[in-house]
């Protein structure tokens, strides 16, 4: 099928782009990094205090920095034409999105994952707690990237674009954020979590299965005002 | 003779002001079709009309004698369109650009890529990246899709900007060739093109009364 | 004709502004009317008549306000999202007009509502703001509104505008369940079963009939106010057809 | 006077008149604004509506 071999064409196109920009990658990093390091300096550097808070921090910070390259998701494709031509090649919009978030959640998520037990220790977040903080942002950054590429697409092309993007959707992030804290917070005070856990396994599924969709209608609209 | 895109007493308003109305033409097998009219007479917004960016119309638009929003598919597989925007990455090579702009259509080798670039004046260019390259030979890039999909209709949307003279004669020849073997091409610009398939379309003919005279 | 038929033509006659116009004329007042009149007696009732809340005192009357915003600003986000999808599935005009208002509405009882909770938590709780899972479920709501209308104005194209909005409002519609049983979640978390403002365990009629009556009236009232939004958006969005013209400048 | 016994009584509201009325103010207020609004939309529709025809009438 054509398609696919546009959709695996597509996927190693942005890969690609963003290993040699890397900015994309490093940049998110770097700020997930920061935003850390502001904690202790602004509340307190005593561990019990940042244990408590830890789990907060950590996903506040992952959100937050996940969001970071959102706004470029289709941003530098629609200035340059290359959304236009895709969403007019036989390729399914469906499939475009999909290879942005699978992209976006790589080059973004995936690093954020990787470094986290590194900041966890600086914010003494309990050692038992790694597993399933590891585990909880495996399950919601890429929702995080689902959720947010239908924002993307709606405000690709708007002058104020960027600022937009993140008033539409930090609402949505809010159930990952609640279930992804809520399921670190149960590991430190010895409580099951794997209903935390299996909640964001549906959330994940659910906008997978969803958010492809509204994300390809949303970019054809977005052409009309172009 | 077929048509491919047949448009239909077409009318397109852009906030509240209206571009044109009653415009109809079509788009057949051996034809070459070129939209001429000034700026802002809705050339590009034509364009994006047809190609369902734009879904503001009134007036029938038909592919292959059939309603185009149900043939969106079909069209879109026999399509090979180039817009005003090169689409070209810049971090990316000519080959890696090239690759990714056929791959939904088919699989290319690098051999039939160099053999484009070659065709489009830009051997040995292959693995340099867009962003060395002057606008004139990125817009090369993208016209060596010309040679490298064989699909029956192409819109170019201004495919002469930032060409040289050879680059010109060079294009006009493939037009006219792609014409010859049966082809169907719709193309707006202002280049007066010594082929003897086409057809002008004036949109400003089409306009509403007091645009003309101004 | 069959029920289908009709069914059919009705609603595709509300795809014409001017059928919208010329109807909505003379509905305006069996709205405007009974809306004022059962929002009078609700208050009347409400604010003289019922009875003192035996734990909260009269500050419990602040529920015929709160209560009443509450639901139909989460009513109204429902109606946009709605009148949205019917905005990209058929293209009906009117559609995206009353989606369009309905974002500012929605967001003024939406506030109203969370304001008169925090104003109604001072006495109850003693500070204007607990992070209560209704109260913080009600500006998450305004959020999505504030979204919303964000969205809709940093869009110069009408249509695109329209459609992209009601996207927006329809993925919203879609999320809201889950945010709030995500925030009812963390609220059980963090503070199990404090006391809640409106949850009553019986309440005499007294109390609730008062309250039915101002929610039927806010009902009617955004009812009203929409459809003169959308008359006004009709007459901004025609303003060069012949009939609206004849019929302004004649009156 | 209903559940209250002055009119005295209604204002305080047993103490919780601030909330009470400072609630129902911020309801009379957003609701009025809304009807505010509406009004000055349709004036200005309407403004423009009239130019047009002016400018109509005018070009003949």
């Amino acid at each position: 099928m054509p398609a696919d071999l546009g959709f695996f064409a597509l996927l190693s196109r942005d890969i690609k782009l963003a290993f040699r920009q890397k900015s994309d990658i490093i940049n998110p990093l770097m700020f997930f990094v920061m935003v850390i390091t502001l904690f202790p300096l602004g509340v307190s550097p005593d561990p019990n205090e940042l244990a408590a808070i830890a789990p907060g921090i950590i996903w506040v910070a992952a959100l937050l920095a996940s969001m970071l390259s959102m706004e470029n998701m289709f941003r530098s494709d629609f200035e340059d034409g290359s959304l236009e031509r895709m969403l007019v090649s036989p390729m399914p919009g469906f499939l475009i999105a999909i290879a942005k978030v699978v992209t976006h959640f790589l080059v973004t998520g995936l690093p954020l994952v990787f470094i986290a037990p590194v900041l966890a220790y600086m914010l003494s977040l309990p050692s038992e707690a790694y597993g399933v903080m590891v585990i909880s942002l495996l399950l919601g950054l890429p929702t995080l990237s689902l959720v947010g590429a239908i924002g993307s697409a709606l405000t690709v092309g708007l002058k104020r674009g960027a600022l937009l993007l993140p008033l539409l959707v930090i609402p949505f992030f809010i159930p990952v954020l609640i279930f992804g804290t809520g399921a670190l917070q149960g590991v430190i005070m010895e409580q099951p979590v794997t209903g935390q856990l299996s909640l964001m396994a549906a959330l994940l599924l659910f906008s997978l299965a969803s958010a492809p969709f509204a994300c390809s209608a949303s970019l054809k609209i977005s052409m009309g005002n172009g | 003779m077929t048509d491919y895109l047949s448009v239909d007493n077409l009318l397109i308003e852009r906030d509240d002001r209206l571009l044109f109305k009653g415009l109809t033409f079509s788009v057949s097998a051996g034809k070459v079709l070129q939209l001429v009219g000034r700026n802002g007479s809705g050339k590009t917004s034509l364009i994006r009309t047809l190609l369902g960016l734009m879904p503001d119309f009134e007036g029938d638009l038909c592919w292959k004698g059939k309603p185009l929003h149900q043939e969106r598919d079909d069209f879109f597989s026999h399509l090979l369109y180039i817009g005003h925007k090169a689409s070209i990455k810049s971090a990316l090579t000519a080959t890696e650009n090239l690759e990714w702009l056929t791959a939904a259509y088919r699989k290319v080798t690098y051999f039939e890529i160099e053999q484009a670039l070659e065709k489009v004046g830009l051997r040995g260019y292959e693995d340099v990246e867009c962003h060395s390259m002057s606008a004139g030979q990125n817009r090369r890039v993208a016209l060596a899709q010309l040679y490298l999909l064989d699909l029956p209709v192409w819109i170019l949307d201004e495919p002469f900007t930032a060409i040289d003279l050879a680059g010109v004669e060079q294009l006009e020849a493939r037009i006219a060739e792609h014409a010859e073997q049966g082809g169907a091409i719709l193309l707006t610009t202002h280049h007066v093109m010594n082929i003897d398939a086409v057809t002008k379309v004036n949109l400003d003919e089409f306009a509403p009364r007091g645009r003309n005279a101004s | 004709m069959s029920f289908k038929a009709k069914f059919k033509r009705w609603f595709h006659s509300w795809a014409s502004p001017k059928w919208f116009f010329e109807k909505s004329e003379r509905w305006l007042p069996w709205l405007g009317v009974p809306a004022l009149s059962l929002l009078a007696i609700g208050l009347v009732w409400g604010l003289i008549f019922a009875p003192e809340d035996y734990q909260q005192g009269n500050s419990f009357r602040i529920i015929y306000l709160h209560v009443p915003a509450a639901i139909l600003s989460q009513s109204i986000f429902m109606m946009m999202a709605v009148a949205g999808a019917i905005n990209l599935i058929w293209r009906i005009k009117l559609a995206d007009m009353a989606a369009k208002h309905c974002a500012p509405i929605g967001a003024s009882f939406a506030f109203i509502a969370l304001a008169t909770g925090a104003i109604w938590g001072k006495p109850t709780w003693g500070t204007w703001w607990v992070w209560d899972a209704r109260l913080t479920s009600m500006l998450i709501l305004l959020f999505l509104y504030l979204g919303v209308i964000a969205l809709y104005s940093a869009i110069d194209n009408r249509e695109t505008a329209g459609r992209s909005t009601a996207i927006l409002s329809l993925v919203g519609l879609v999320n809201i369940p889950i945010i709030k049983y995500s925030v009812e979640l963390w609220n059980t978390l963090h503070q199990p079963a404090t006391f809640k403002l409106t949850e009553k365990p019986s309440m005499p009629a007294e109390m609730w009939v008062p309250l039915l009556i101002m929610v039927i009236g806010f009902y009617l009232f955004f009812g009203w106010i929409l459809f003169k939004r959308m008359r006004a958006e009709v007459i901004e969005r025609e303003f060069k057809a012949k009939w609206l013209q004849k019929k302004l400048i004649e009156n | 006077m209903g559940e209250f016994e002055s009119f005295q009584a209604f204002i305080e509201m047993g103490g919780h008149g601030l909330y009470v009325w400072l609630a129902y103010a911020v309801g009379a207020v957003v609701i009025g604004g809304n009807i505010w609004w509406v009004g000055r939309i349709r004036k200005l529709a309407e403004q423009r509506l009239r130019k047009y025809v002016r400018r109509q009438e005018l070009e003949g």
